[in-house]
């Protein structure tokens, strides 16, 4: 199972987490990670995705991860538009065999869609809007999995 | 014969537009010349990539675009 | 938010999951793990506890994954008796400012839990009740935190 | 005057029974004659670990439980 989607409105993690496991009977186990707006300071943010290039990424960056980490399923969902404080911008759920496997795949999905997704974000603060860039972790979190790709 | 230039996060927002139509076949210098200097001054940084015909360019001064093709400009990511 | 509980009944993870979300709104992100009996093989499976030590364990080891990993909230739950299965064993959760805080606190509550927690695991298959114990990269995953300790 | 031994996991199988009441003070000694035999063994092996009022001993053979105390004997454990 691999469900890869772009959402122009807001989504709840539990009825794709729910779905993940009811299609994964044989995984002893699903990771998630569910990013959302912070409270603090934030208004609203953006996420402007470019058609062409954001969804065919995003699921060709799935089919690495459910080689790569020889998972039974794979839900990697991302908000566009607009997104008030509080609302859920990613979830991203790996079911596998093995534990380690799916946490893993966890942190490698969310690495890639972090630094290296076709998205563009910016927030509205007080004093207007600001374009984020990822921060100097946000690429070095990313070459760890450059690093071990040798091994895997 | 023409080709759309598609302008993305950050860089939509120097130029005001969406895109801009401009005559094709479109290769790099003429791109530089297309779009206002602010544009082309992040176009010449590393960090800023092109896709033509939703491929991104792993050489973009290679760029020739035909017509009816689209050209991205892509300024860094930040998803999650 | 410190939520840790021993369950002689099954659960939902997504109750939990939900609350934890409500309790953090100040937190960037959650991780999740939800480990269950897999289908293959496993009629039924029972966990043995010891009720002066087991959830006193399960808490300690709640405030150190709060302590080291600066979480805003974390969630453990464990099952105990006879589980079918399908059904749910384990769920952690971790709420943090950054994600992977939250990522890696789920990685160190699991391998804990895993081998150095005080339940008894056995299943039932075709031939009878089978005592299960932890594997040896089960104690591989474990000694990571420790080669850690130092750093953190 | 007695304590209760507690047999946890793949133990009690061997013995049969969730507990066994003996007199107390109770010793590592004392312990040892108080098991079967294929326990003592267990209780012999380093992974095999005993925890008195609630408490894991560091040092098993330092036993020394009181009148009401419980002596609880622990195999490997697996959770998860």
């Amino acid at each position: 199972m691999r469900d890869v989607r772009l959402l122009a409105k807001g989504f709840s993690p539990a009825p794709p987490l729910a779905a993940l496991a009811r299609a994964c009977p044989d995984a002893g186990g699903i990771a998630s990670y569910t990013g959302k707006v912070r409270a603090g300071g934030v208004k609203v943010l953006e996420l402007q995705h470019y058609e062409p290039l954001t969804l065919p990424g995003m699921e060709a960056l799935a089919d690495r991860a459910m080689q790569r980490f020889e998972l039974d399923g794979v839900v990697v969902w991302h908000r566009t538009g607009h997104i008030r404080a509080g609302a859920p911008i990613v979830l991203v759920a790996a079911a596998s065999r093995h534990r380690r496997q799916s946490i893993e795949a966890v942190d490698f999905l969310m690495d890639h869609l972090k630094s290296a997704a076709w998205f563009w974000k910016r927030e509205k603060r007080e004093d207007g809007w600001h374009w984020i860039e990822p921060r100097a972790v946000d690429h070095t979190d990313l070459a760890r999995w450059k690093e071990n790709s040798a091994r895997v | 014969m023409s080709a759309r230039i598609v302008f993305l996060g950050p860089l939509r927002d120097l130029v005001g537009v969406d895109d801009l139509d401009v005559p094709a076949p479109l290769d790099w210098s003429g791109l530089l010349e297309a779009v206002p200097p602010s544009v082309a001054d992040q176009l010449k940084l590393e960090r800023v990539n092109i896709a033509c015909a939703g491929r991104v360019l792993s050489d973009k001064t290679a760029l020739c675009a035909q017509d009816g093709e689209e050209v991205a400009l892509l300024p860094p990511v930040s998803g999650g």
